[in-house]
């Protein structure tokens, strides 16, 4: 595997007192899928928080190419190259999937490129590609609130493609799907792991058996375990967490 | 020297009294808008009904009942609260009920009111300010020493003030339609789940925060003005006062009052009253620009 | 606990009034656009006496803030309620370039210090402040209006923006700066005129701004601004930003997590809507002939943003029909029957907010009945009433018109 | 808007133009004898057209109604229809009725200015009987220069102004000031003086006369000058300076809802007349129904009216007044200067023998009004009234005892070394 592309260290965050995540330290690589797994209040969704920089972290640092993280702002972190996905799916509802695709084209993204942006041919050619990818392609003029649970949850992650991140942070990108729907998403996060790394928060394990090449549990904010599924799969600790709860 | 030191005195009971008067204007608020995140511009005018109750009740008393005049005033607190509070009952019930979902437009729609309001006190009592006549055990002052006057109507007000602050946590905090409340605003649809009926618990935040507005009004009376538009004097700072003690927490109301009151009392002693407010309300701002949660509220996971 | 559904479905059907104004907009905008510049340029100017011009002359200048508005608040999701501080902004940067020009020191010679304004002398100043000198120029005159407010604006909306304040908080904010700007103008009335304003405003670069071939001539001036106005709105709101101002009002954070500095975006349509207001305020000086500090408080922001409400926050054309009935209104109802006027008023407030979320633009009639109805019976709202919000319109036309009449030719 | 044919909106708009069109439609009809063609715009000095038929002549009402200064105005607008009606009753102005058209200010002075422009553009009235803040006389004043109209004004105010169109029936500040401050420096050997008042022009220029005379003329001292926005309710602060400086004489021009949060703070404080003399020129017995009595007792208040003046004009006028608006109503300075207002302008307009504005503004200088319920009183070459100024002391019914009376005080509305 390649260099690391992501590398939290000693990352920890408190609020009030309570301890969310501690002195967590985590490497991940490029094309690589891997899994956050852990019970409720293990700190999964606050450790997205702090690499997208939604939070701050109380101590500790976020390397994202050997590039410092912490004290960016969020926006900035997305231009660095980080989509975020939210663990409800959270798109435009009023407006179509074209334009939803669109809102996402990384053009300088100002108040200023968005009143002068025009609808290029290859503006148009990128979104239909990607909509091919997250099975939308047959929906792109429809308002994005007839979309079904699963196909909005696509058309957001659709909408992080379209920015050409390199890291892809997804928050259970499979909750409530289908059976078939979550084939079909597996099938597609392997295809996006390709040049690119993907960090998944997921409760499914079959679901993380399928994509994830490693998996990390965390437990009250600290690293459990860490490995491949099977390895962990085994980890007494690990397990006694699971059926502690 | 001896002298000095007097006016230090007064002028901290001063700044004290400035905090009561701020506090128990926010108290209301501080729970509709606080807790409930109802923004009801005529929180004024609900002071002001108060202010007429207890102007109608001081010449009901000097007319028919003369016995009762020397302490009519603590009839009037408990009338107008129970006046305020019925209004409030039927403005929630009319108005603010369907627009939960809608701050914003409550903001507006409230407006509204308050501009009926007004022109029902100007209807109903004339444009004229009205002057509601005091016991005199609420006129004049103490004497501690010859050189300092405690006036008595800031003391009773402070007392007002603190005996409701109270009177607010006690219910909030102690009973259980208190812990039914705060669970409503913390979370609607779970405390409906847990089997409150939340819609009867807005009805009756919603009144008692008017409620507490009626008092205020009367206690005002004491050392304010009664017209048609004296309640709307108070809006702004009110509303200052509430977020910036950061709007979930009562604490923070109380302790922004404080401070706003402290600033202001301070800063009129060394300048025009003018300069004192502008100073004031810009410091209020800008502090608030800092720090948009305001003083007091937790850091929680957005 | 039936209550919220009606109001989620109005605020859902909001969403579609501006969404529909955001996609399918390109349809009828240029007719309505051409009859509005008819109404404005052609039929008003015919109808009415200058008197009458002057006065809708006047109403027009508020419409500025609410095509200002409708951007900032309809579609940004940012309630300014300091609007008025703009508006007297620019105001005051026009009124103090008259002023300086009226008190030159021949019409000023009874002054103990002549060649300032007279108030200044009235409160012993002895020459005139630095702040005051560049207004002599008009070219300075001119930017200031647009710059002043703009430069405000920003200092306000950048440091509240990224701290993601909005909504409720925001608009506290903005109510207690324009109270804070009001009490500083009247208590500094050396420099500002104080609570008289800056009044007997006469001429502009020798031209009697008072006689009534002026006052015509500022009304097209005025009208035509304002038309520009109304393309600038439209050129954003067809672009790529209108759909990203509704994003940003539907979900700012999947706007801040795509990328786009929202709080840039949102400064942005702040400052616009700043801008908008003073060159409202700078129209209104030179057509009124006086500014006064009453423009900048509390309750002339709050009537804007109701006028704005009653139109439709989602509709430029809304705002300004809205603006032009409301002031109608006023007029009419206070010449008539002054007792009457602030209960209606409030009435239609309350009115607008209820029954009609989307200001006349969006008015729907026959939903407004069968909701009235219904809540008499204590039932709640059907489906139907906004089940097919396309369907609306068609429908809702004649009313629209009709309700209009009546809010002011009865 | 974009599902709702615009077309509809504009009749609705049309309809709304046409409504209050129509509306100054029929006034002009209603005098239409001697109306303007439409081409012929008023305002032209001679040949001026007004709307005077050979039965009535109509004269505008411009106050608040309705606003925050609708407190203090309502008295002037009954004072005013008394007059007018007392005038209809004893055979009008040559022989024609007045008809009252009433606006309404609303507080505002914007609308102040727009309803002037009505009164003057459409109605035609021949004379405006009206304003009562600084603020709203300003904003009307183009307004009356520019259509050549008629305005009587009957606050007592800060002077610095005077206009061709415009009469004063109240007092400029020098006439209600000096003479006061005389009076209380001589009686009273006040020499220190602590002034303060409601934050805007009138207060201010007053406080700024009375800074000069004192030190100046009294040779006294100012040991204080404050000044607080309008509407301001806690005085503490003030009260504690107050306290800490001792003057001989505090000098209040708070106006509006401060006064009463002022004066009970005061009384409340341990201020009162027995330990402090003070000296007001902004209450009037219409801000005392706020204030209560009892808060003032024994503060003396300098202006050139009383309800409790005693002649015999004065008690025919409080009788009817009272007759016609119950017996508990007030009288303060204003409401008296509004009465003379209508009187004034008979007297001109008959002295003239003409409505037309410049005649009557030129036969106005020198008119007497013998039957003014303040006495006597001569209009000015200035346009401000000779009259006398009185000091009062508050008693606790809300009314003043008048217990000084000065000569005729030229009026001197831009006094030298007062500026």
């Amino acid at each position: 595997m390649s260099a690391p592309i992501l590398q939290t260290e000693s990352l920890s965050v408190s609020f009030d007192g309570f301890k969310a995540v501690e002195n967590l330290s985590i490497t991940v690589d490029t094309d690589e899928v891997r899994a956050i797994i852990g019970p409720n209040g293990a700190g999964k969704t606050t450790l997205l928080d702090l690499i997208s920089g939604r939070t701050a972290p109380t101590s500790g640092q976020v390397r994202f190419k050997g590039r410092e993280l912490t004290g960016m702002r969020e926006f900035q972190i997305v231009r660095a190259g980080i989509g975020r996905k939210f663990q409800t799916p959270s798109v435009y509802e009023s407006l179509t999937v074209f334009e939803n695709l669109e809102m996402s084209y990384p053009d300088p993204r100002s108040w200023w490129s968005a009143w002068r942006f025009r609808r290029s041919a290859e503006v148009v050619a990128l979104i239909e590609q990607v909509a091919d990818q997250v099975y939308l392609k047959d929906r792109l003029k429809d308002r994005a609130e007839t979309l079904g649970h699963g196909q909005k949850q696509w058309l957001e992650i659709g909408a992080l493609l379209i920015q050409r991140p390199e890291l892809l942070l997804l928050d259970e990108p499979v909750a409530g799907m289908s059976v078939g729907d979550r084939e079909m998403t597996a099938e597609l996060l392997k295809n996006l792991s390709k040049g690119r790394a993907v960090v998944v928060v997921e409760h499914d394990m079959d679901f993380v058996k399928k994509i994830a090449h490693r998996v990390t549990v965390l437990h009250q904010g600290r690293l459990l375990a860490e490995g491949p599924m099977e390895g962990v799969q085994g980890d007494p600790r690990v397990i006694e967490v699971y059926l502690g709860h | 020297m001896h002298a000095s030191l007097a006016i230090w005195i007064m002028q901290a009971f001063n700044g004290l009294s400035t905090f009561s008067v701020l506090l128990l204007m926010a108290l209301g608020l501080a729970i509709i808008f606080g807790q409930m995140g109802v923004i009801n511009m005529a929180h004024g005018e609900f002071l002001t009904i108060g202010a007429y109750t207890t102007y109608l009740l001081s010449h009901a008393s000097e007319k028919w009942a003369p016995w009762l005049s020397k302490w009519y005033f603590l009839v009037a607190v408990v009338v107008a609260f129970s006046l305020a509070g019925f209004v409030g009952l039927l403005v929630e019930h009319l108005l603010i009920r369907r627009l939960y979902r809608r701050p914003l437009d409550t903001l507006l729609a409230t407006w509204g009111l308050s501009l009926i309001m007004q022109q029902t006190f100007r209807s109903a009592f004339g444009a004229r300010e009205v002057s509601a006549t005091l016991p005199d055990w609420l006129m004049g002052s103490l004497k501690p020493t010859p050189a300092i006057d405690i006036p008595i109507n800031g003391l009773f007000v402070m007392g007002l003030t603190m005996g409701l602050t109270a009177l607010v946590f006690v219910l909030l905090f102690r009973t259980r339609i208190g812990v039914d409340v705060r669970a409503t605003m913390q979370n609607r649809a779970m405390a409906g789940a847990a089997g409150i009926n939340t819609g009867r618990i807005d009805r009756f935040t919603f009144a008692f925060g008017c409620g507490l507005a009626g008092i205020a009004g009367a206690a005002f009376t004491t050392i304010g003005s009664t017209g048609p538009t004296s309640g709307s004097l108070y809006i702004v700072d009110t509303f200052l006062v509430v977020v910036f003690g950061g709007a979930q927490s009562l604490l923070g109301t109380i302790a922004s009052a404080f401070t706003i009151a402290q600033t202001q009392a301070t800063t009129e002693f060394f300048m025009t009253g003018s300069m004192a407010k502008v100073l004031t309300l810009s410091a209020v701002i800008l502090i608030l620009m800092a720090r948009p949660q305001g003083l007091f509220t937790l850091q929680l996971r957005r | 606990m039936p209550t919220p559904h009606p109001s989620a479905q109005r605020a859902n059907a909001l969403r579609h009034l501006t969404t529909r104004l955001v996609t399918d907009l390109r349809g009828r905008e240029n007719t309505y656009f051409l009859i509005l510049a008819v109404l404005l340029l052609v039929a008003f100017p015919l109808f009415m006496d200058v008197f009458r011009l002057n006065l809708v002359g006047k109403y027009l200048t508020y419409a500025f803030v609410s095509l200002g508005l409708v951007l900032c608040w309809g579609y940004g999701g940012i309630l300014s309620l300091g609007q008025g501080v703009f508006f007297g902004l620019g105001g005051y940067c026009m009124a103090m370039f008259l002023k300086l020009e009226a008190s030159d020191p021949v019409s000023t010679s009874i002054q103990s210090t002549p060649g300032i304004p007279d108030f200044m002398d009235w409160n012993q100043l002895k020459a005139l402040p630095l702040f005051w000198a560049p207004f002599r120029s008009f070219g300075f005159t001119l930017i200031a209006i647009a710059v002043v407010p703009a430069v405000l604006a920003a200092l306000l909306g950048i440091p509240m923006f990224r701290r993601r304040v909005g909504g409720v908080y925001f608009a506290i904010i903005t109510q207690a700066v324009a109270s804070i700007l009001a009490i500083l103008i009247v208590g500094q009335q050396g420099y500002t005129g104080g609570i008289n304003g800056i009044t007997d405003l006469k001429t502009l670069h020798g031209w009697d701004i008072r006689t009534d071939s002026a006052k015509r001539i500022l009304y097209y001036v005025n009208a035509l601004l304002l038309l520009g106005g109304v393309g600038v709105g439209f050129s954003i709101l067809r672009s790529k930003l209108g759909r990203l101002l509704v994003a940003l009002r539907d979900r700012e954070e999947r706007v801040l997590f795509t990328g786009y500095d929202v709080a840039s975006i949102k400064t942005f349509v702040f400052v616009l809507a700043a801008i908008y207001s003073a060159v409202g305020g700078a129209m209104f000086t030179l057509q009124v002939g006086f500014m006064s500090p009453s423009f900048v408080g509390i309750v002339p922001s709050i009537e804007m943003v109701i006028a704005a409400a009653v139109g439709g926050r989602g509709s430029l054309f809304g705002a300004i029909y809205g603006t032009l009935l409301v002031n109608f209104g006023k007029t009419y109802f206070s010449e008539s029957f002054p007792e009457l006027w602030l209960f209606v008023i409030g009435a239609l407030f309350i009115a607008v907010v209820m029954l009609f979320p989307d200001g006349l633009a969006g008015i729907d009639l026959r939903g407004a009945i069968l909701r009235l109805v219904l809540r008499v019976r204590g039932g709640r709202r059907p489906m139907a009433a906004s089940a097919a919000p396309p369907a609306k319109g068609e429908l809702s036309a004649e009313p629209a018109g009709s309700s209009g009449a009546g809010a002011v030719g009865t | 808007m974009t599902w709702t044919p615009t077309i509809f909106r504009i009749f609705a708009l049309l309809a709304a133009v046409a409504a209050p069109a129509a509306l100054a439609g029929c006034d002009k009809g209603s005098s239409a004898a001697t109306m303007a063609p439409p081409g012929d715009k008023p305002g032209a000095a001679t040949g001026q057209k007004l709307a005077v038929s050979e039965s009535e002549v109509v004269v505008g009402q411009l106050h608040s109604a309705t606003g925050t200064m609708a407190i203090s105005e309502t008295g002037s607008i009954e004072a005013e229809r008394l007059a007018i009606d007392q005038i209809n009753e004893s055979g009008g102005i040559l022989h024609r009725k007045i008809r009252i058209i009433q606006e309404d200010g609303a507080s505002d002075w914007p609308t102040f200015a727009e309803k002037a422009k009505k009164l003057l553009e459409q109605d035609h009235v021949a004379s405006v009987m009206g304003c009562w803040t600084s603020a709203s006389r300003k904003a009307v004043l183009p307004v009356f220069e520019k259509d050549n109209g008629l305005l009587y004004y009957p606050t007592f105010y800060e002077g610095l102004e005077q206009s061709k169109n415009v009469f004063y029936t109240g007092q400029e500040a020098t006439q209600q000031i000096l003479a006061g401050l005389d009076w209380i420096h001589k009686t009273k050997n006040a020499n220190t003086f602590f002034l303060i008042g409601s934050d805007y022009i009138w207060p201010r220029t007053s406080n700024k006369i009375a800074r000069k005379h004192i030190e100046n003329v009294l040779h006294g001292q100012v040991v204080g000058e404050e000044y607080y926005p309008l509407g301001h309710t806690q005085f503490g602060s003030l009260i504690n300076k107050i306290k800490a400086q001792k003057p001989d004489v505090v000098y209040a021009i708070v106006v509006g809802g401060s006064n009463v949060a002022f004066y009970k703070q005061l009384r409340a404080a341990g201020v009162t007349a027995e330990n402090q003399t003070l000296l007001t020129i902004s209450v009037t017995e219409d801000e005392m129904l706020g204030i209560g009595g009892e808060n003032m007792v024994g503060f003396y208040a300098a202006m050139k009216y009383f309800q409790s003046l005693e002649n015999d004009n004065n008690k025919k006028f409080v009788a009817a007044f009272k007759a016609k608006y119950g017996p508990n109503s007030v009288i303060g300075d204003v409401t008296q200067a509004a009465y003379l207002g209508p009187w004034l302008w008979k007297a001109g307009v008959e002295k003239a023998q003409s409505f037309d504005v410049d005649k009557v503004v030129a036969a106005s200088p020198g008119i007497e009004l013998t039957t003014a319920p303040e006495g006597y009183v001569k209009i000015h070459p200035n346009h401000h009234l000779w009259s006398k100024l009185r000091v009062g002391q508050a008693q606790a019914d809300g009314q003043y005892k008048v217990i000084y009376e000065s000569d005729l005080i030229e009026p001197n509305p831009f006094p030298k070394g007062y500026q």
